[in-house]
């Protein structure tokens, strides 16, 4: 169980002087599945990468297991980090092989070799990478890469996981493999936060239990 | 002649040595720095003064170090001075600035998206920053080689703080000062492809060892 | 190497007294007598040399400029040394000798010379300009002919060891003051086809050049014990001075001073005056 | 003291002209090399050697150089040595390996996408070059300042095919070595805190320029 | 009139045995608009780069203008490269604001710099991307970026231009005015190709005149 909640958060990016996220608040919390939508460049990936505990706000607050995030001290902040996965709109994958990228978020977890083959391996087979395991990371299209980002973040079952626009490049198939994959983990209480520019991205059989539209980054509406 | 042979083999040896440890020692704080540098957002300043000091004379920084080193220096009772020791602290120093500004061009552009990366993974720091030497290590062993290359090629610091002593901190580079001093050019030549020759083929093997550890 | 039981002994001598291989081969006698010492030669000018001694970095120098010497033992930086050789300074010049000094017998009236001649751009001078005993030398001479080329674009300061001079006045085809060892060494080399030995006189006492061998005050303990008894052998072994060279190049290229001491030795104090 | 001084001027005014000279010559061979080095797809052996050669002694170099450029030598008919000539073009020679070494690991990160990319626009391969220039501009600016400060810091070049004659070939490294003889430490010291400061107001400088030059 | 003929086209990729394209043979050429679609990994981006002619295929012939555009000489090459400009999947954008790269693909044409403003103001006003004009191109969101790389393909005139997903990242509003951007341009004898995986992911007002399906590097069916 893992609740982030942001309260009255501002961001900007350094030398620009526009506010991209104005007095965000907000609750992304295990078990529930929430859309951020609105239209291209409104804030939703800024504000998911806020969630993810990425950027640090330069106001407001981000409140986790009832502590102020940005406050804890380093062992603490891993701790939680090691909960919660983003998956970014442009995936950045690591040399080495499918396989290695994969495996690498159970690595760094300190599971043993074997556990994390095994593990790694049957997150490949549920999204249909198993082919691709040997592959090296350059050499892949623009779509296998996404599902290997996304295999990545899912294989060390964080309590919550952010995909940012995780369907921009998936076709059919790997759509429906994916929404498979996460209405599983929907069940078995692990938030989910997307983002997309509109409803109709999403695999209609992905039913969100919340939307939250942005507007230059604000929040317009939540229902 | 197996004598002669037997000192040149003895002078290589010495500064692969000295060289290569002078160079190991500096990684130690020149990756730290150069990894640290390429978090700052303005950062042109250091740079700059990074930079200009890649070519530092090494004869200034074997004054300033004999200086130091020196029996009426502040580290005079370290007992340093013409020793392989000195030589090793100096050329460490020597190489720092150019391991820095090399590496740190490095790690600049790989820093920002994977230090990200990273901890959306749930690495911790240093975990992150193994993430990152990982992803830049072509330009890291790149910038190692070519800091191993200066340690082994500057003549300064080994002439004003080892001394040149023959059979304890005779090196190459003073070797072949030495041989121009006396008039061997020939044998000064001929040092002089050796330590080419050391060199490339560090460079070469250290290249090799890369590949094969990555397969 | 095992330094637990060497003693290593700190020696600064100028450069070309260790370029001709006189001091290795004086090390290598000197430790069949003292296998345990080990004798560490740091080849530099006169100057730093003794610049060196006063930092305590030396334990001994070798050395060759009597004027620079004495300042230092009034500075008591050094102990009171020994003379233990001398030999003569050259001139070299291109074969032509524009100057034509190679039939005078008096070292200023050849430097006069080769300052005329320079004057009217038909040669040129090379100094060593590093304030090693060679240009301490020269610069004497300079003065007691009562002229000054400094600034001269035929005088050129081409501040480097002896080899490098020569080998600067070899391409230039000009005049330079020299030491018989350094000379020779490179000229058998091969180094130098345009020079050749223009003036070489063995009774122009000016261009007498005085080697001594000093201890440094602030060494101490064996180091100290081991450099005494390196003078000591400078001293006594003086056969082995003289017979250094003779087979390679058919002449000394230093000579003893035990017959001569005493004329030696107020030579030394009338160079040291300055 | 003020012919000291006009003479400290003089030196380093050398110094900045004939390095300065000496790193844009070697930029039109070198910049050109990485360029096209970093289109090569298995150029292993090649980084190792030129790395290798970062650090090549300066004597060494300084050595060949004489002996090419010497009466007796194959280009004596030049009448180059002991000129500011030689100096230049040996240090142009000798910034070349860590130039090209520097800039073709920027380069090459920038050269496979941005070429591609100024292809798909319906650019020439001059146009493209300028593109992948332009986009790893800051690299090869650091690239270009480390290679004036190592043509700036060297010595053994100088010494030997410039001769530092005074008031001709005599330049601040050869000028700090002149000192480090002579036993005038404290003269040598300043004059490389002058060559440090100069090659440092001269990095900041380029970089504030290339600065504006964006803004 | 440009007509891009692509005659048994195998391609890999280097230090890969397997074949990315296998005996591709297709016309692209103006007024025409042809969807490539495929599931991910089909091949889709390989053909696309091979008919940009930014890569060259291992065997097979493209013929352009009659000739064989890999035998051409370089000045030839340039003319013909002239024509035709391709947006990446994944957009790379230039160092500098918005409006640098949008002129970019105008000012290496060697148009004067007053028409080439004037031009890259119309086409940023086409497309709404006239806010961002002084923004610097790292500033984008993902969406922005995608626009603006069409923007600076479609601001060269260029009569054929191929399309690498362009609408992966596009929101609904975007997506529309892209749509008649091309739908404008079509009329006016531009030949347009996109590569997609699905059908579904292009607008419904833009139907294509030819669907070519690849499957794993074949050409499996074309309508
Ligand atoms: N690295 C950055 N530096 C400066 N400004 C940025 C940066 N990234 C985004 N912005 C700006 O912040 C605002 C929000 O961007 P963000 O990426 O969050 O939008 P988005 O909703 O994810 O859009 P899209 O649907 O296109 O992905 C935009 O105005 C954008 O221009
Ligand atoms: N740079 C590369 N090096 C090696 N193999 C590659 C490279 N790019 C693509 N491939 C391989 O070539 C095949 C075709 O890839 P391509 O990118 O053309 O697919 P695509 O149809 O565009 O897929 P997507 O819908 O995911 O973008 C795939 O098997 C892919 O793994
Ligand atoms: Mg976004
Ligand atoms: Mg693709």
């Amino acid at each position: 169980m893992i609740t982030i909640e942001l309260r009255g958060i501002w961001h900007r990016y350094p030398g620009i002087s526009n506010w991209a996220l104005k007095d965000i608040s907000a609750t992304f919390s295990s078990g529930k599945l929430i859309l951020v939508s609105g239209h291209n460049g409104s804030g939703k990936t800024t504000l998911l990468k806020i969630a993810a505990l990425l950027y640090r706000p330069w106001h407001g607050e981000i409140i986790v297991e009832g502590c102020n995030f940005w406050k804890m001290n380093e062992a603490e902040k891993i701790k939680i980090r090691r909960k919660i996965t983003y998956v970014h709109e442009k995936p950045i994958l690591l040399r080495g092989s499918v396989f290695e990228n994969v495996a690498y978020s159970i690595r760094i977890r300190g599971v043993d070799r074997c556990d994390a083959t095994e593990k790694a391996e049957s997150i490949m087979e549920e999204l249909e990478l198993i082919k691709l395991s040997d592959k090296s990371a350059k050499e892949l299209s623009a779509g296998q890469s996404q599902l290997v980002a996304i295999a990545r973040a899912l294989v060390a079952d964080p309590e919550l996981i952010l995909l940012d626009e995780p369907f921009a490049h998936l076709d059919t198939r790997k759509s429906k493999l994916l929404s498979q994959a996460l209405k599983v983990r929907r069940k078995n209480g692990v938030g989910i936060v997307f983002a997309s520019h509109s409803r109709g991205k999403l695999p209609e059989d992905l039913e969100p239990d919340e939307v939250i539209v942005l507007e230059e980054g604000q929040i317009i509406s939540k229902y | 002649m197996s004598q002669l042979l037997s000192e040149v083999l003895d002078v290589t040896f010495r500064t692969l040595y000295i060289s290569g440890l002078a160079t190991v020692l500096s990684i130690l704080w020149s990756l730290p720095a150069a990894y640290l540098l390429s978090f700052r957002q303005r950062a042109g300043l250091l740079e700059a003064v990074v930079e200009s000091l890649v070519g530092i004379p090494t004869t200034l920084l074997g004054l300033l170090l004999f200086m130091l080193f020196s029996s009426s220096g502040i580290l005079g009772f370290l007992k340093l001075l013409y020793t392989p020791q000195a030589i090793l602290i100096g050329q460490s120093i020597l190489v720092t600035p150019i391991l820095i500004s090399t590496s740190y061009r490095v790690l600049r552009e790989v820093v920002s998206p994977y230090f990200e990366l990273a901890l959306s993974l749930g690495a911790s720091k240093i975990q992150a920053m193994a993430m990152i030497l990982r992803e830049s290590v072509a330009g890291i062993i790149a910038s190692i080689i070519m800091s191993f290359s200066r340690a082994v090629g500057e003549l300064g610091v080994a002439m004003m703080v080892g001394g040149n002593i023959k059979g304890f901190t005779r090196v190459l580079t003073t070797a072949i000062a030495l041989g121009v001093t006396r008039g061997e050019f020939e044998a000064a030549i001929i040092l002089g492809v050796i330590l080419l020759a050391l060199t490339i083929s560090t460079a070469i093997a250290v290249k090799v060892l890369m590949r094969l550890m990555r397969s | 190497f095992s330094p637990f039981y060497e003693v290593r002994v700190r020696i600064f001598t100028t450069t070309s007294l260790y370029a001709t291989g006189l001091l290795d081969y004086l090390a290598d006698q000197f430790k069949k007598e003292n296998p345990t010492v080990k004798l560490e030669y740091m080849a530099v000018g006169t100057g730093a040399a003794l610049k060196y001694a006063e930092q305590g970095d030396a334990c001994a120098v070798i050395v060759h400029a009597p004027s620079l010497e004495k300042q230092y033992l009034e500075k008591g930086v050094l102990e009171p040394g020994i003379i233990f050789a001398y030999n003569f300074f050259i001139i070299v010049g291109p074969k032509t000798d524009p100057a034509e000094i190679s039939n005078l017998n008096n070292v200023i009236d050849a430097f006069k010379k080769i300052y005329s001649v320079g004057e009217a751009s038909k040669t040129v001078f090379v100094s060593r300009g590093d304030n090693s005993g060679t240009h301490v030398k020269e610069l004497d001479i300079w003065k007691r002919a009562n002229l000054n080329p400094a600034g001269k674009s035929w005088y050129k300061e081409a501040a480097a060891g002896m080899e490098q001079t020569l080998v600067v006045a070899n391409e230039l085809q000009g005049y330079t003051l020299s030491d018989i060892g350094t000379y020779l060494k490179f000229k058998k080399q091969g180094r130098l086809p345009n020079l050749e030995i223009l003036y070489a006189n063995s009774t122009d006492l000016n261009i007498i050049n005085i080697y001594s061998a000093y201890l440094v005050k602030k060494c101490l303990g064996e180091e100290r014990k081991y450099a005494e008894f390196f003078i000591r052998f400078l001293e006594n072994r003086q056969d082995i001075i003289g017979s250094f060279g003779l087979s390679e190049y058919g002449q000394s290229l230093f000579y003893p001073v035990k017959d001569k001491i005493q004329e030696v030795q107020a030579l030394w104090v009338k160079l040291s005056a300055g």
